[in-house]
């Protein structure tokens, strides 16, 4: 059972714990105020998520050895997911 | 003969059992029974006063009321495995259990409709209020013809080993008489007839309740049955 | 399904099906777009209650809604009561088409047929007898219309368990189907079927946003999903009965 | 039901991919149609949180500042944790190790079940502050979008149930299955990660 833990999915697991950790402490210490979160805390918090999103669908999901269509999809709902998210959270501040 | 989906259907009960049982202890208005004898006013204020609870557990009630239908259908697929002269029994169970499930969805909607605008005027209020009880707890005539339709599916029921035993019968006839008196709550205000009274309430419900759980055990038995039988002879 | 009568006689002289191949299917099949393009005659184009009206509206202009739309419903409703029997035929069919399924016995079948059965009445008609009401006597008390309004639309939007019981014994049996009657991908979105009804929740406690019985997602999402799995489960009943050979027993 | 693929829709998917290309597509195709739609009504919830969050931002930031973030970040480490084990349980699968991929699904759903659990603690700690579906638009988008994604949750774990069964059953499993499974629970995970910052850390 252990074996299977020296697979490149456990690298991206601690990365991806790891970049947990980092946007819960920009969000909640680092970049928070009662006004809100400042504008580059904020800005990473948004791309910490697509980028972990991103690292799952392309890793433990193994959409990137899916065929085109699929890889195409997936990256085209997470540049519009988060193009809204970026673009309405950005605007409303 | 495959039995799995019987046993989904079946272990819904148990699911669905426990979130309406938690939605009968969150609604206020059970313990004890809302009086038929309240004034406009104070029916009005108490939904007023506890429109969170009111909406939460008739919301539970709105998604699961009906999902007791499955079960009911294994019922009916079971009685359909009787030696009896027709299916008629089983059909009439389908129907009866269909008819039945729509009065409970008709109480939970006046429920909710009353809790939906508190600020309505209170003879509206009560109106809806009267509505939701009246058929919460008088139309026992659907319980009645499913519970008699499966006793006297299970009394003919002409096999060396019936599907359902003998005292099942005996035991639907006993709940729904036990169920009876809910109809007489459309004529009284006081006492155990009325709506919140021992005879039509706690009684009803009790048995309904203790209904359910028996008879999730005696199906679960039937169906094992069945698939020791039928997997034999196939 | 040992004992089914059908099955236990099938040697003497079976009739001749090939003339008819599975013509009262087909007769079924046809009511479902019929039925669909009436009932969005009824609710979208006469009774204007699809996209519904805002439960924000003030009392004056409920009224309003109603008295300036009193012909349209009452056209809307006799449409309704006229042609509502025709969500039974599209049932019976589905009942067949569940019934030729093998891993899945006839529990779900009859189970989706309770639904409908039960559903019909909260889910649709009482809608339409609320308004007809309404529109009866518009010249009645206020609150009474208001009253009326709330139940007909709350009604319409807000009766959730039976079409969750609908979804969920159809996503079952189509998951335990071992001959494909349904593809798979239809199951999945009955599954969706399920979550539109569970994003209806909160049309009993919002007045405005988008959860409330005309918002974004409770309304307008849920009628999207709802009209495309209508679409595709046209499709697939129709890919089924065609494959479906005429001869083939059933209960 | 040796196979359960259905051959149209595997020609229909082979059909769309690039020739030459040695794509493989994890699990059932009809999966995969699910997954895209979900992603799409899921685009449709965050979009109607987002537009209310900019009508009423006040609202929004105070109600946002009772949150729990450390429960919401607790729960994002554990769904990872479970996406992992779930993920190297079909890479055991197709190791032909049956049972190790089936202690990794039980891992994964332990996990599955932890998440379920520590939200349940959450939503207890804000209904027992008052905070209900209706107490305002802020809190109405947080029960329905925790709640829609819970209910997801939980078909999840049924979903493991399944594969669990499958991969501890006699005979070798199906690979296919298995996949359609961790698909659906990486989906899942995935959604949580955009719902924990947007709900959470986005104020």
């Amino acid at each position: 059972m252990k074996g299977y833990f020296r697979s490149p999915l456990t690298y991206v697991w601690s990365l991806l714990s790891t970049i947990t950790i980092l946007s819960w402490w920009l969000g909640t210490r680092a970049g928070s105020h009662p006004s809100g979160l400042n504008a580059i805390s904020a800005a990473a918090v948004v791309l910490i998520a697509c980028v972990k999103s991103r690292l799952v669908i392309r890793n433990f999901m193994e959409v990137s050895r899916a065929p085109m269509w699929l890889r195409v999809t997936s990256d085209s709902w997470l540049a519009l997911t988060f193009g809204m998210i970026a673009s309405f959270y950005f605007l409303s501040r | 003969m495959n039995t799995t989906d019987q046993r989904i259907c079946l272990w819904l009960v148990p699911g669905f059992g426990a979130l309406l049982m938690l939605a009968f202890c969150i609604f206020p208005g059970f313990f004890p029974p809302l009086s038929p004898t309240l004034s406009a006013e104070e029916v009005a204020t108490f939904y007023r006063n506890n429109v969170g609870p009111i909406r939460a557990s008739m919301l539970i009630c709105n998604v699961c009321g009906v999902a007791f239908i499955p079960f009911f259908m294994v019922i009916v697929v079971q009685m359909q495995r009787m030696a009896n002269p027709s299916r008629a029994f089983a059909y009439s169970y389908l129907s009866a259990a269909a008819s039945g499930a729509t009065l409970f969805a008709l109480a939970d909607l006046a429920w909710l409709i009353a809790a939906f605008r508190p600020e309505r005027d209170p003879q509206l209020t009560m109106l809806l209020n009267d509505l939701a009880w009246m058929a919460f707890v008088t139309p026992v005539g659907f319980i009645l013809a499913q519970n008699l339709s499966l006793a006297l599916g299970i009394y003919m029921d002409a096999q060396p080993r019936p599907v359902f035993p003998r005292w099942v019968g005996h035991f639907n006839i006993a709940a729904a008489l036990l169920m009876t008196p809910g109809a007489f709550a459309l004529m009284f205000m006081t006492g155990p007839l009325a709506w919140d009274g021992a005879l039509a309430f706690w009684l009803r419900v009790g048995s309904y309740a203790l209904y359910l759980a028996v008879m999730f055990f005696v199906v679960r038995a039937a169906i094992d049955r069945q698939a020791v039988e039928e997997g034999a002879t196939a | 399904m040992t004992d089914t009568p059908a099955m236990a006689a099938p040697a003497i002289q079976a009739p001749d099906l090939t003339r008819t191949k599975n013509l009262d299917q087909w007769i079924c099949w046809w009511s479902i777009p019929v039925f669909y393009n009436l009932f969005g005659i009824v609710f979208v184009y006469l009774a204007r209650l699809m996209p519904p009206p805002s439960p924000g509206l003030t009392t004056d202009q409920i009224i309003h809604f109603i008295r300036s739309n009193a012909t349209h419903l009452q056209i809307a409703i006799v449409t309704l009561s006229l042609s509502l029997g025709l969500a039974s035929l599209s049932s019976g069919i589905i009942v067949v088409q569940m019934r030729r399924m093998k891993g899945a016995g006839p529990a779900l079948a009859y189970a989706y047929l309770a639904a409908l059965a039960v559903a019909a009445l909260p889910g649709c008609l009482f809608c339409g007898l609320m308004f007809a009401l309404a529109a009866f006597r518009p010249d009645r008390d206020p609150a009474l219309v208001v009253l009326l309004y709330d139940m007909g639309l709350l009604s319409f939007v807000g009766s959730l368990g039976c079409f969750i019981v609908q979804y969920m014994v159809f996503a079952i049996a189509i998951f335990l189907d071992e001959r494909e009657i349904f593809p798979k991908w239809l199951g999945y979105m009955s599954i969706w079927g399920v979550v539109t009804e569970l994003l209806a929740i909160p049309i009993w406690i919002f007045r405005s946003g988008p959860y409330a019985w005309n918002g974004l997602i409770s309304f307008y999402l849920g009628t999207i999903i709802f009209v495309v799995w209508e679409f595709c489960l046209v499709v697939s009943l129709y890919k089924a009965i065609k494959t479906q050979p005429s001869q083939e027993v059933l209960a | 039901m040796a196979n359960t693929t259905n051959p149209g829709l595997r020609a229909c998917t082979q059909g769309i991919s690039i020739p030459g290309d040695t794509a493989h597509l994890p699990g059932d195709s009809s999966i995969w149609v699910f997954v895209i739609g979900e992603m799409v009504t899921f685009s449709c919830y965050f979009a109607a949180y987002l537009f209310d969050h900019r009508q009423l931002h006040d609202v929004f930031l105070q109600s946002q500042g009772y949150l729990s973030p450390n429960l919401g970040a607790l729960n994002t480490l554990v769904l990872l944790t479970s996406s992992l084990f779930v993920a190297l349980s079909v890479h055991a699968t197709r190791a032909g190790d049956s049972g190790v991929a089936a202690r990794f699904v039980g891992l994964g759903g332990a996990c599955g079940a932890g998440f379920a659990c520590i939200k349940g603690v959450e939503w207890h700690s804000e209904l027992a502050k008052g905070f209900t579906l209706g107490t305002n638009k802020f809190f109405m988008h947080y029960y329905m979008l925790t709640g829609v994604h819970l209910f997801h949750v939980l078909l999840g774990l049924v979903f493991l149930g399944i594969m669990w069964r499958e991969l501890s059953g006699p005979g070798s499993p199906r690979v296919r299955l298995v996949e359609t499974g961790a698909t659906y629970w990486h989906m899942v995970d995935f959604l949580w990660i955009i719902i924990f910052p947007l709900l959470y850390l986005l104020r």
